[in-house]
């Protein structure tokens, strides 16, 4: 299949929770390799969107395309194989399990071995297990994870966490990665690391970002393109400095503080 | 594991076939019976995080698989265990799917359900001529080989045992890739689990199943070992003893399962010892007891145990 | 049809032994988010304790009032000594406790009163035998309404009082509670208590209708839990519905349909399909989830 | 293997005295001054209820040591706790056998338990005596003969019923309540055997309940509205109780026959309501100690004697401290019978060979009798009917 | 003017791992500290640590008295309220459950006036009155915990990263909020915020944890304007 330009085509997604509308009609579009800013206020629906597309809810209306093919219909689990990553809000990290315990899960839907082939030990599992060390050891390089990769990721700083969980979405060699928040909770300098790993990262894996954020500097830094939500819809879509400047968006998300100033 | 110490540990599990006799070896296999029923309720309450009070279900079937194809059908001993790990597989996997649904108490109280379910079937009326109904269906123990020099209660430790430390074998290299990881993601967050790919449904019902099998193969080793089966044998109390069991012994362990089949086998005799008139009592106190030392059950206590010894050392300080 | 009437109604009176002690089960679980697999035989001891002091003289209202009393101590007793410790382990081990007290209070009953059935008083019974033409007995019906009393105590307890919404607080998020200014330590031994005492209640109840012996609850507690499941575990509503529908099911089912000897496993499968529809009973509250 | 156990055997046979050591090679558990028996029965869970028995025949045997043992010998009667489960009744079974090597077994309880160990003890030729169900199948000397049972068979009992009915109200509309396990399904059989061709035509409604039911409500009212008028209760006495309240709370009047089990005047019929009962029939072959009728009777006050020395705490009401009394004194009749040679092929042919032994707790008339080919100690019974307050004896002794 | 809060050394940590070695802190009584610090440095320890959540060793004066050996509800009764990280609202229960459990240490008659006050600072939770508080979205559930921490009539706040998660705009609000609540209570404030520059404004004094220890401490103006103090320890 020719590549399509665009990596992900959201077309008038809507969502309802009994009578709280979620999304009402939003549609953009992510281009291959790009970094998309998603920005707005919150309970704007920036996070169903996330769950949209990351098959965690269906959409009411709307279609979603990765790749120019429609994915809404398909299991959430299906996602990841098709090459969607995504992290979450609040950490979500398998507790019991070590950061590399956690990493490797994510390389899951990379194998094919069942319980069968897993009990009998049968060179199909082997050989599952060790693609996915294989791809485990590029990540731990890249996220710089390796000192703590055997530690129990409850032992770990925010901070690390949030990588880690990053880590996992990207040892399945995602086409698109959605990010919900990744700079949240961490300090000025931690999000300059983060800004420089994600810059890193979208160029040694060639994917796009789809990100979350309401840390208004990464995002103008960052992003090559931002969509701002509001109530549901989109209220703009545009470069950063475009939507920066947009007053919708000053109006519903940014207002106006020395403090965005100094971030702009 | 070194090859010394599974030469060692082998050499530890044959030995008792040829130290002990009659009723001790008799214990002895029944505690590898127990420690395989345990193990599969470990499968699935340790690993996915699926509690099962219903797992006597699955050991019941397992048995009468085994009893009706030996007595009505002539089968030898050996060809019922695959039968009867299959339908319990089977109906793991059936009963793996409305349990998909249910969560924490739902889940628990359901499989007890079953649990309670099952001994009033395998009485009922349609279903006699094959389960012998409330009489239940005597076996005659599996006939030793004739060239083995071993008595007939050797014989069946052995038999048992190998048995045993296959499915222990299979369990152990199934708990230790993507197949572990991708059930404790279910049972830690299983909605992280799905956007990392895992089929949390196929993979909860699997489980469900190939916990099944394991307790039921079990259970058909436990019908040849004792060789009776009757709707009496299969009581609720049996699912209970089989949780107390894991719980006593610690999840997620392989020897942990045999600690807490030895704690349900030994333990109530034990109690006897101590007070004729109401061993339920000891027995309840020392259940009590065991999980006030060991919250974690046996396994987990000696976890924390190596945990602090290696901590305790300097090197790694 | 005068039979299926019957039938029902009959149901509805066995209905509500499983629906007073659903109505414990709910209690421990809202309050501390545990089962308590002992609540059963909880109740069989305090109904034996009832007995005792009736047996001593004690007239039967006080005697009530006293077994209530002395069950609540047991049950924060219990919760003090040795539930707090399991507030750590894996909730594996809780149930494992839980199993624990059942073998205890079950043996203990046994030991302490023996084994023969013993005649338990009711105080709503009459000298003749029912009324509605007999379908019903007096002390039925005065059981059904106390457990519709129960019912709406433990409904307006934790609807209404400082403490009923302390308790849950507590039991959803201990943390929170503590910061909150709760004592969750106690807001969880008084759930204990409580539930020990509506168990007794449900066991001075039941005792007239089955008669005594220590096996008393062991069945019933199946079925309440039964009950618990379809109405749904925290919702004191649902659960005694739940405990009357079950009643109701297993008679009309074992009358009608399947005979008597599978009516405990047709009651399973329509648990098991209605489960399946509601996966947190009839009235019970789906947990919500926000990724 | 050396335990403590044969170490210590080994040390006392290699003193002058010959105490725990087996006087031959066929006489296993039999030294000069002591006779081992074994024992299953449930201590602990649901079934407990039964432990009592056990509890009996101790201080029955102990009776019997205090007085001098049998022959000389005392008796170390062991009861081992099984659970009512049939798995731990194999497991104790070989413990006693094989470990601490008992003479034989004796009145182990459950038809499940037992049968669980019945090819086992058969193959060793370990007696398996007096089991304590009424499961027809434990007298069976053709394929069984180191097997025998000792209560009156559930089925035998049945079938006294069966032909009552049909005698007495060949017109009545029979209905059945049973407990869902071999206990009640043997007295569908028996009742089968005892109607014949009549069951069909007669019964018209088979209820079961399940021994962990919390009431029979609804079979009580299923049986009314199907017409009857005869109801046999198959039912432990719980639910008996519950059945005869229920009757009359439905002012529902059927002949009522109820199971031997669950005719304790004092853990049936008062708990239930004495009134309640009036009409109420049964067959019967022990005295119950709180019919009044017995108050004097001499062999009961016998019974009360020994209740009073041996078990002063215990609850007289409970009939299986008869039960026990009169098994364990059948136990010791067969030991006395023995002699000195007690080997276990002796001890199975004396038990084998009772002739007409009265038990002080039996109705007069009725005899444990057994014979080579008859493994079904107590076959008599007398019917009785409730008057409000005693049971009233009425017709022959019937032997089946 | 004596400090409300005092901590002197404290100690505090999880399990065998010590995660604070020997802390001070002041809070002036009306006054707000902001204590800041990178991820890991024991900002969220220390006010769980001051709150009794987990075992502590050193000294904690609150008002004068000892609390240092107190449970947390009775730290909460004494007039401290802590909104955590992660904002520990009652998900299962209603919005207005969860204001009522704020109020749950109040006997006195002004808690229905508190919660209208409440509703006036957050309009958004009126309108979600019965709503289960799972259900609301991050910025509503941040307000939804400040009110609850509020409605105890606290004399110490501890606020634990308000601004997490929340849009620029909301988290203007909030501060909004809290100056004016402040003012009209008098609440002194234990605040922990990432954003540094947002937390030096809102503050009159701060600390810098490092690794445990407090590296540095002083008014919120001085700190914020030192270059060094900046680049080192605040990265902007």
């Amino acid at each position: 299949m020719a590549e399509t330009a665009d990596v992900l085509v959201l077309h008038g997604i809507a969502m309802r929770f009994g009578a709280v509308v979620a999304l009402a009609g939003v549609s953009f579009a992510v281009r291959r390799g790009e970094i998309c800013g998603l920005i707005g206020p919150n309970g704007s629906g920036k996070t169903s969107l996330f769950n949209c597309i990351s098959g965690f809810y269906r959409p009411q209306a709307g279609s979603v395309h990765l790749d120019g093919r429609p994915v809404g219909a398909l299991p959430r689990h299906r996602m990841a194989a098709l090459g969607i990553g995504r992290t979450f809000q609040n950490l979500a990290l398998f507790r019991s399990m070590s950061v590399r315990d956690n990493i490797l899960t994510g390389a899951h839907p990379l194998g094919r071995s069942g319980f069968l082939a897993n009990a009998l030990a049968l060179p199909a599992a082997a050989r599952d297990e060790r693609a996915a060390r294989q791809s485990l050891e590029t990540v731990l390089d890249l996220l710089d994870l390796r000192a703590v990769a055997a530690l129990p990721v409850g032992a770990l700083p925010f901070g690390t966490a949030k990588r880690v969980e990053i880590a996992r979405a990207l040892i399945a060699r995602p086409k698109l990665l959605l990010l919900d928040e990744p700079a949240c909770g961490l300090n000025h300098s931690e999000v300059d690391d983060l800004c420089t790993l994600l810059l890193r990262i979208r160029g040694e894996f060639a994917l796009s970002i789809l990100l979350v954020e309401h840390h208004m500097s990464l995002v103008m830094r960052l992003c090559d393109h931002v969509v701002a939500l509001a109530a549901g819809t989109c209220i703009a879509d545009g470069t950063p400095a475009q939507v920066q400047r947009n007053p919708d968006v000053i109006r519903a998300y940014l207002g106006a503080t020395p403090a965005d100033a100094r971030a702009a | 594991m070194s090859r010394l110490a599974a030469v060692g540990v082998a050499v530890l599990l044959i030995a008792p076939a040829f130290v002990l006799s009659g009723y001790h070896l008799f214990q002895t296999t029944m505690l590898a019976v127990y420690a395989l029923a345990i193990l599969g309720l470990d499968l699935v309450t340790g690993t996915t995080g699926q509690v099962s009070l219903g797992h006597g279900a699955f050991y019941a079937i397992g048995a009468y698989v085994t009893a009706i194809l030996m007595a009505s059908f002539n089968w030898p001993y050996w060809a019922t265990l695959p039968v009867a790990g299959a339908v319990c597989a089977a109906l793991g996997f059936a009963i793996g799917l409305p349990a998909l649904r249910l969560r924490g108490p739902y889940l628990a109280l359901v499989t007890l359900a079953l649990a309670a379910a099952v001994p009033q079937i395998l009485r009922a009326k349609a279903l006699e001529t094959w389960t012998g109904g409330a009489q239940g269906i005597v076996l005659s123990g599996p006939e030793v080989p004739a060239l083995l020099p071993l008595s007939a209660d050797q014989f069946l430790y052995l038999f048992v045992l190998a048995i045993a430390a296959l499915l222990f074998l299979a369990a152990h290299l199934l708990l230790r890739g993507r197949i572990r990881r991708a059930m404790a993601a279910i049972r830690d967050h299983p909605l992280a689990a799905e956007a990392a790919g895992i089929d949390v449904a196929a993979i909860k019902t699997r489980a469900f199943a190939i916990s099944a099998l394991f307790t039921g193969i079990a259970g058909s080793l436990g019908a040849l070992v004792v060789q009776f089966v009757a709707p009496d044998s299969f009581e609720v109390m049996l699912s209970i003893a089989l949780f107390v069991g894991l719980v006593v012994g610690g999840t997620g362990s392989l020897p942990g399962a045999v600690a807490g089949a030895g704690f349900v086998l030994f333990v109530p005799n034990l109690s006897e010892l101590v007070s004729k008139s109401a061993p339920g009592v000891v027995y309840g106190v020392l259940l009590v007891a065991a999980l006030f030392v060991m919250p974690s059950g046996a396994a987990g206590a000696l976890r924390r145990l190596v945990a602090s010894r290696r901590r305790a050392r300097p090197d790694t300080a | 049809m005068s039979a299926l009437l019957h039938q029902t109604l009959s149901g509805l009176a066995t209905g509500g032994i499983y629906a007073s002690v659903a109505l414990a089960l709910v209690m421990v679980y809202r309050a501390t988010r545990h089962l308590n697999f002992a609540q059963g035989e909880m109740a069989t001891f305090s109904t034996y304790i009832a007995l005792t002091l009736i047996q001593a003289g004690v007239p039967y209202w006080a005697a009530f009032a006293l077994t209530v009393v002395l069950s609540f101590a047991l049950g924060v007793a219990l919760e003090r000594l040795l539930l707090r410790r399991m507030a750590q382990a894996p909730g594996l081990s809780a149930v494992g406790v839980s199993i624990g007290l059942l073998l205890i209070f079950n043996a203990l009953s046994g030991w302490l009163f023996g084994y023969t059935v013993k005649q338990f008083p009711s105080p709503f019974e009459g000298r003749s035998g029912g009324v509605l033409g007999g379908l019903v007995s007096g002390h039925e019906l005065g059981m059904t309404a106390v457990t519709v009393v129960l019912l709406l105590l433990v409904y307006g307890f934790f609807r209404f009082t400082r403490l009923g919404l302390a308790m849950r607080a507590a039991a959803g998020n201990a943390e929170s509670s503590r910061l909150v200014g709760i004592d969750v330590g106690w807001t969880l031994a008084i759930g204990w208590g409580m539930a020990a005492s509506l168990g007794a209640v449900a066991g001075m109840m039941v005792a007239p209708l089955v008669f005594l012996d220590p096996n008393m609850m062991s069945g019933v507690l199946l079925y309440a839990f039964a009950g618990a499941l379809l109405g749904g575990i925290d919702n004191p509503f649902g659960a005694a519905v739940g405990g009357f529908a079950v009643g109701v099911i297993e008679n009309l089912g074992g009358a009608y349909i399947v005979g008597t000897e599978l009516k405990l496993t047709l009651a399973l499968v329509i648990i098991a399909a209605v489960l399946v529809l509601r996966p947190a009973g009839l009235f019970g509250r789906a947990v919500v989830v926000r990724v | 293997m050396l335990t403590r156990r044969t170490l210590l055997q080994g040390t006392a046979a290699a003193s002058l005295v010959p105490a725990g050591r087996a006087l031959a090679a066929d006489m296993p558990g039999v030294t000069a001054s002591e006779i081992r028996i074994g024992n299953t029965n449930p201590h602990s869970g649901p079934a407990s209820a039964w432990g009592v028995i056990a509890t009996a025949e101790a201080a029955y045997f102990q009776m019997i040591n205090d007085q001098g043992g049998i022959n000389g010998r005392k008796i170390a009667f062991q009861s081992l706790d099984d659970g009512y489960s049939p798995p731990r009744t194999v497991a104790q079974t070989r413990k006693l056998v094989e470990e601490d090597e008992v003479s034989f077994m004796f009145n182990g309880l459950g038809t499940a338990c037992q049968t669980a160990v019945r090819q086992y003890l058969n193959a060793k030729k370990v007696p398996q005596l007096f089991v304590a169900t009424g499961a027809d199948k434990f007298g069976d000397p053709q394929h069984f003969p180191w097997t025998m049972g000792w209560n009156p068979s559930y089925r035998t009992e049945a079938a006294i019923y069966g032909k009552y009915l049909v005698q007495e109200k060949p017109n009545a509309k029979v209905g059945v309540l049973y407990q869902n396990d071999d206990f009640g399904k043997d007295y569908l059989l028996g009742l089968k055997d005892g109607m014949g061709e009549h069951y069909a035509s007669m019964v018209v409604k088979e209820v079961s309940y399940e021994s962990t039911d919390p009431t029979i409500d609804s079979q009580a009212i299923s049986l009314q509205s199907a017409g009857v008028d005869a109801v046999v209760t198959a039912a432990l006495p719980k639910i008996a109780a519950q059945m005869i309240r229920k009757i009359a709370d439905l002012n529902w009047h059927p002949l009522h026959i109820m199971s031997n089990v669950s005719v304790s005047v004092a853990a049936v019929l008062i708990p239930a309501g004495p009134e309640k009962a009036i009409g109420m029939l049964t067959a019967a072959y022990q005295k119950d100690n709180s019919d009044p009728r017995w108050v004097n009777d001499p062999g009961m006050e016998e019974w009360r004697g020994f209740m009073k020395k041996y078990l002063p705490s215990a609850d007289l009401a409970d009939a299986n401290f008869g039960y026990g009394f009169a098994t364990a004194g059948t136990m010791a009749h067969v030991l006395r019978q023995c002699g000195d040679d007690l080997s276990r092929a002796n001890v199975m042919k004396q038990a084998a060979s009772i002739s007409g032994l009265q038990a002080p707790t039996f109705l007069p008339g009725v005899l444990i009798a057994t014979s080579p080919s008859n493994f079904h100690p107590i076959r008599a019974m007398q019917m009785q009917k409730w008057d409000g307050a005693a049971w009233q004896l009425f017709g022959p002794v019937i032997t089946a | 003017m004596p400090a409300l809060l005092e901590v002197r050394g404290l100690t505090a940590g999880y399990g065998a791992g010590e995660v604070l070695h020997g802390i001070d802190i002041d809070v002036a009584s009306g006054g707000v500290t902001a204590l800041l610090g990178a991820n890991g440095a024991g900002k969220t320890t220390t006010l769980r640590a001051i709150c009794g959540m987990l075992q502590r060793r050193g000294e904690i004066r609150f008002d004068g008295a000892r609390i240092d050996a107190a449970a947390t509800q009775a730290i909460t009764r004494r007039g401290i309220a802590h909104v955590p990280d992660g904002r520990g609202t009652f998900t299962d229960l209603t919005v207005e459950e969860n204001l009522r459990l704020g109020a749950y240490v109040r006997r006195d008659g002004g808690v229905a006036a508190d919660i209208a006050a409440m509703f006036e600072h957050f309009p958004v939770l009126r309108a979600r009155l019965r709503q289960t508080a799972g259900l609301l979205s991050g910025g509503e559930q941040q307000m939804l915990a400040i009110a609850r921490a509020l409605l105890s009539r606290p004399r110490l706040l501890l606020l634990d990263e308000p601004s997490f998660g929340l849009a620029p705009l909301v988290v203007q609000q909030i501060f909004a909020i809290l100056r004016r609540i402040r003012a009209e209570w008098n609440i002194s404030i234990l605040l922990v915020e990432q954003d540094a520059s947002l937390a030096l404004d809102f503050a009159d004094h701060a600390c810098i944890l490092d690794a445990g220890r407090i590296a540095l401490a002083g008014p919120a103006a001085t700190v914020g304007r030192d270059e060094q103090v900046r680049r080192v320890y605040l990265g902007y």
